[in-house]
């Protein structure tokens, strides 16, 4: 709260004008981040909602659609994004230490990460693609239960695509924030944005790590890519 | 009483009579507790209006107040709901040995198959004192079935059954509505419902011309699709027997158990490999496309119809003659 | 209450600051952002209105006859769409709310001064796509979307309504964050939660409401958008998909959106009854308690709306259960509200007036809402002309009554000028008689059984449609005079003290207008909300 | 300021521990467990997004108890979303 004494404050240049203290200003922007996150679990959650009513009616094509998902490629991802979460904990640290060259660079590494996965998750959607595993008109699907197989995969590419969409839009903010950190806006004193981002960046990492079960490894009989 | 308020709907329906009770009721508790809050809004606005040497008297609040309105028209509200719970109940259980209807909903029309094998378009023809359940489902988009003067209302949904019943008792011709909005034409999907006395709706049956009933269609069918070269009735088949199949628990592959009920039905015929009963393989080619939604009920119809050791109406009896009833139906 | 001897109009206030378009349009100070998003509504607020006259006309006739079928489904479409999405749902909070609630709490803007202006660029966007399918030949498709009607069966412009609504829920939801943040950790030193005013904890309530339900209608109509754009089936019934599974990721929102679009409402009374009472409101600390109750509750009751869809049975229990528990905070506002009034020293100020029309209208609205959370009789009166009428009750009789009082309370701080109160007598009036003459003979039309979305319908209905429609045309005469006379008022209006009414409240300590940064200097709060033993009373001749 | 600065020692352990949780789940998927499988592998989900959330996001160094309350806050809310839902397709069998 906001009970510390005016007079205490020294001026600093990272000080918002209606902000009493950088603790006050701080204190926001990590609530602030917080808050938006809870909208991204609920924006999520929708999806979880409809995955686990279906799920819960038609198990079998589920088990089949998860059956043609690309085990090794999934895993590899999942991998990939958890390291790209290290480089991103490993940058924030560097910046609340001030080094801000040693920040940039993982900033950048997490980013190559984040490419990464993209690229990965291109080569997955590119086979489901030539597979015709896209609903509409193209999917075509010849073992059982072909139409409850096709909301699976429904599900699939919008659960996956809007995480793709995720990842992307994270890749855009870790460059802002990794070239503003280059330039030096960012210290120990102030790199809320560095933190926030950070916060988004894991966050979507979070719901890959529940993604990859989900999608992935709903039966133990894989057929590896 | 009622019938002389002006702008009262027509009662024709025991559900009717039930849901206006609980109308009025509310009307009566509402309307007093309106007036009373009101009244007090306007005494004290005109008793305590601002005037030369009147002051606000400063009450912070009361807790004893508080609990008495929090808790006094919670337990009202309580009451309120297990009553509209305990029609909404009724409602939703249809009675054993119900006439049925088969229902078609597409936009823009309502297409009705009597059981005894009437079709009717926009017009169901209903006889008093009876139960009738309607089994429903839609072509395209949802609709919903409404009889203002029945109170009942259930949205139609593509893909699977609802049902709704009702027990008509004053005969006349009634609106139907379509309640769900369903595209251009929505305010067109209106019908009429004929309630007729027994032995009218008797001559009304059998002044439609030699129609066969619901459940014979649904044979013929069950041969031509070729239905029956696995469907044995004597349990050797490479499908289930399907004698006396209907409302019983139906153990599947997976483990889940579930009631065959039209919905069970149905979906067995449209995704045959989605809810396989325990011992059989996944053989059975879909009729999703191939079979039109009246074909599928008529299918329904006759499989609900075999092992049924008391007809309950005229189709019934005249399949349960055709095949005689085998004791223990296989799935269980 | 430092009426300076300077004159107001040469004080330097947050309007007369800056001038030109490009101080409005990048400005940051949320006092400006509030009067933005004020002109935005307003103008959706007359499309939403000149759409529902239109309803109405067509209506008089049992015939369809005045516009074809097709334009009447896009008519009641697009006012609901507009009127919920661009008008109710950002009316109170975006305008009032950003408005007051850092006055309120003391601070010098909210906690994100750029979010808060990037909200209303949000919003636009959205505006600028809704206009886009409104000129473009409209959709038709209900303002609820549901599918598989939006899905595959129609052919207008469903997805761009479907991004419009995805686009101005973000800015609700940059509106909310800003508003809970904001409320946590920039109060003046001493505003303990205990001494918040109502409106500020009214639109806590709703901004939990917009963070944790706004993105699940999001998604449900990105899932749309995906459905008909790229032939993805969630919501399929060929694949197996279930359409009610729409109907539940919608009415998530959806049906706590009535909340949002009705708690800002209560908190706006409860300043105004406690201001024109000249008292305390009775009961604080439960009118605080109760509008977080209406917000926590009315999570659990969504599926109400869907009572004869098809859902379980058991299930319909469980939501019909949940929403006669959300009616008992309801009713403990009303009771308490109207305790206040005990002994008050009541003066019947227009604002004054807009609150008796709300705590009746609400009332009429709340107790028909025991009607439809029955099952048995919400069989028989879902999707007919009962709900139509009970939700404008809530919505039009509640909200726009409540916005309308707090537009008349606040406008001397808004605009730093009084608005002619005699024209404000008169309108709330017309408004008032215009509203019950339009919407009660609804309910009756909707228990004889008349279906909502008829463009024909049966000549039994006719007379009280003629009634309705009579009611409508009042109603609009008494919309335009607010706007009218409010406009007049920015020029010709008398000035208006810092504290015309004599109301408690951190907003009537600092200048009308106020400067931008609000206070010269940040109070110190010792006070409980609505002092209003310690406050003088404005003499009677002065209001 | 005064934030807690995390070791680079435990930001590295952690990520170790995350892939050994991932390679547990990938081949917990190997084990017929029936409908325990999908029991483990939420659990062991949610093991990881806990690591991921208390110590890379660093919920578990925050001195707000704010911050708490918004979390549980919108995993509750993700609760209800998901339960009433399903009570709708769980109950819609029962006779």
């Amino acid at each position: 709260m906001s009970d510390s004494s005016p007079a205490l404050a020294t001026h600093n240049r990272d000080l918002q004008h209606h902000f009493t203290t950088m603790e006050q200003q701080k204190d926001a922007s990590v609530m602030g981040m917080w808050v938006f996150l809870v909208t991204e679990i609920m924006f999520f959650g929708g999806m979880f909602a409809g995955y686990m009513i279906y799920r819960y009616q038609y198990y079998d094509a589920w088990v089949e659609g998860s059956q043609h998902m690309d085990f090794w490629w999934g895993t590899i991802n999942t991998a990939v994004l958890l390291c790209s979460s290290l480089t991103m904990a490993l940058g924030v640290r560097a910046s609340q230490l001030g080094r801000r060259r040693l920040t940039a660079m993982f900033l950048l590494i997490t980013i190559l990460f984040g490419l990464g996965f993209l690229g990965i998750k291109g080569i997955e959607y590119h086979g489901h693609w030539v597979d015709q595993q896209f609903p509409g008109t193209n999917f075509h699907f010849l073992g059982p239960n072909p139409r409850q197989v096709e909301l699976f995969f429904s599900f699939y590419w919008a659960m996956t695509g809007f995480h793709a969409l995720h990842v992307l839009i994270g890749i855009c903010l870790v460059a802002y924030i990794a070239y503003h950190s280059w330039r030096g806006a960012y210290g120990p004193d102030y790199h809320n944005p560095v933190e926030n981002v950070g916060l988004y960046w894991h966050f979507v990492d979070i719901v890959w790590i529940y993604l990859y079960p989900l999608l992935y490894l709903i039966s133990h009989k894989h057929v590896s890519g | 009483m009622l019938e002389h308020v002006p702008f009262w709907p027509a009662r024709a329906s025991t559900t009717a009579g039930q849901v206006d009770a609980l109308f009025v009721f509310l009307l009566i508790l509402c309307g007093i507790v309106c007036l009373a809050i009101f009244t007090m809004i306007v005494v004290f606005a005109i008793r305590y209006r601002r005037r030369a040497g009147h002051e606000a008297e400063q009450i912070e609040g009361s807790n004893a107040l508080e609990f008495t309105w929090t808790f006094i028209p919670g337990c009202i509200f309580l009451c309120i709901f297990v009553w509209g719970a305990y029609i909404y109940f009724q409602e939703r259980t249809p009675p054993q040995g119900a006439a049925e209807v088969y229902t078609v909903a597409k936009q823009w029309m309502w297409k009705f198959q009597h059981a005894e094998g009437q079709r009717e378009i926009n017009e169901l023809h209903v006889p008093v004192g009876r139960d009738v359940r309607m089994i429903m489902t839609s072509q395209d988009a949802i609709h919903s079935f409404y009889v203002p003067a029945f109170r009942i209302k259930q949205d139609v949904l593509p893909g699977r059954y609802t049902t709704a019943w009702f027990h008509a008792t004053k005969a006349g011709t009634y609106h139907l509505f379509c309640a769900e909005y369903c595209g251009t034409m929505h305010s067109g999907m209106t019908g009429d419902i004929v309630v007729m006395e027994p032995a009218q709706y008797q001559a009304w049956l059998s002044g439609g011309g030699s129609t066969a009933p619901l459940a014979v269609t649904g044979e013929k069918l069950f041969s031509e699709l070729g239905c029956s070269t696995c469907h044995h009735s004597d349990g050797q088949g490479r499908g289930p027997n399907l004698v006396g199949l209907f409302g019983k628990p139906v153990l599947l592959e997976d483990g889940r158990t579930m009631i065959a009920d039209e919905n069970y039905i149905r979906e067995c015929i449209q995704n045959p490999t989605l809810r396989i009963p325990k011992g059989y393989k996944p053989i059975m080619p879909t009729f999703q496309g191939l079979v039109s939604d009246e074909q599928l009920n008529a299918l329904v119809a006759y499989i609900k119809s075999l092992g049924q050791t008391q007809p309950k109406q005229a189709a019934g009896s005249s399949v349960a003659a055709v095949r005689p009833q085998l004791p223990t139906p296989q799935v269980h | 209450m430092t009426t300076s001897a300077v004159p107001i109009r040469e004080r330097e206030n947050y309007l007369n600051k800056e001038y030109g378009i490009k101080s409005w349009l990048l400005t940051t100070d949320h006092k400006r952002i509030a009067l933005l998003y004020l002109m935005s509504i307003t103008f959706f607020f007359f499309i939403g209105g000149f759409f529902a006259l239109l309803i109405r006309l067509e209506l008089l006739t049992p015939a369809g006859d005045l516009v074809q079928a097709d334009t009447y489904n896009k008519l009641f479409t697009m006012h609901g769409q507009v009127m919920v999405f661009f008008f109710l749902i950002p009316a109170v909070p975006a305008v009032l709310g950003n408005f007051l609630i850092p006055i309120m709490i003391g601070a010098k803007d909210l906690a994100f001064p750029r979010i808060n202006l990037l909200s209303w660029y949000i919003f636009i966007l959205g505006s600028a796509l809704m206009l886009y399918t409104i000129l473009t030949g409209g959709v038709d498709t209900g303002w609820t979307f549901y599918t598989p009607l939006s899905t595959e069966f129609l052919t207008t412009k469903v997805v761009a309504a479907a991004m419009a609504i995805f686009i101005v829920g973000f800015s609700s939801i940059l509106t909310g964050l800003n508003f809970i943040v904001t409320i946590h950790r920039m109060r003046a030193p001493g505003l303990t939660w205990s001494r918040l005013p109502l409106f500020v904890w009214a639109n806590y309530a709703t901004s939990i409401i917009f963070v944790l339900g706004t993105p699940v209608l999001a998604i449900s109509l990105a899932l749309v958008g995906l459905e008909r754009v790229f032939h993805l089936g969630i919501f399929n019934p060929k694949l197996g998909g279930d359409p009610l599974l729409f109907q539940h990721l919608f009415w998530f929102y959806s049906h706590p959106a009535v909340y949002v679009m009705i708690l800002p409402g209560m908190g706006v009374v409860s300043e105004i009854v406690a201001c024109f009472s000249r008292k305390r409101l009775f009961g604080y600390k439960f009118m605080a308690l109760a509008v977080i109750a209406i917000a926590v509750l009315g999570f659990l009751v969504w599926a109400h709306h869907m009572f004869v869809a098809g859902i379980s049975l058991y299930a319909a229990l469980v939501f019909s259960l949940f929403s006669y528990m959300v009616a008992v905070p309801s009713a403990i506002k009303v009771f308490n509200w109207t305790a206040t009034l005990y002994k008050g020293s009541i003066s019947y100020t227009t604002p004054m007036l807009y609150a008796f029309g709300f705590i009746g209208l609400f009332t009429m609205g709340g107790m028909t809402g025991l009607f439809v959370a029955a099952l048995g009789i919400d069989v028989h009166v879902t999707d007919t002309y009962f709900i139509i009428a009970h939700f404008h009750y809530i919505m039009v009789g509640g909200m726009v009554m409540a916005y309308l009082g707090g537009m008349h309370f606040w406008w001397p701080k808004i605009s730093g000028r009084m608005y002619p109160e005699g024209w404000g007598k008169l309108a709330a009036l017309i408004i008032f008689i215009g509203f019950n003459l339009t919407f009660f003979p609804q309910f009756i039309l909707g228990y004889m059984g008349m279906p909502r979305r008829y463009w024909q319908y049966s000549p039994e209905f006719q007379v009280l449609n003629v009634l309705s429609t009579a009611g409508a045309s009042i109603l609009a005469v008494g919309y335009l005079l607010p706007m009218l006379y409010f406009l007049w008022s920015m020029r010709y209006g008398k000035l208006a003290d810092d504290n015309p009414w004599g109301a408690a409240g951190l907003e009537w300590m600092t200048s009308s207008p106020p400067t931008t940064s609000n206070f010269d200097e940040i109070p110190t709060v010792t006070w409980e909300a609505y002092n209003y033993d310690q406050l003088k009373e404005v003499p009677v001749e002065r209001q | 300021m005064s934030d807690h600065i995390a070791t680079k020692k435990t930001y590295i352990v952690v990520w170790a521990s995350l892939m050994c949780l991932t390679a547990a789940t990938a081949g917990s998927s190997y084990l017929e467990l029936g409908r325990f499988n999908i029991i483990l592998a939420l659990v062991i989900a949610t093991c990881k997004a806990m690591l991921v959330a208390l110590i890379f996001m660093g919920v578990k160094y925050i001195s707000q108890k704010m911050t708490w309350v918004v979390i549980v806050a919108g995993l509750f809310w993700l609760f209800i979303l998901l339960a009433l839902s399903m009570t709708d397709y769980i109950s819609r069998s029962w006779a």
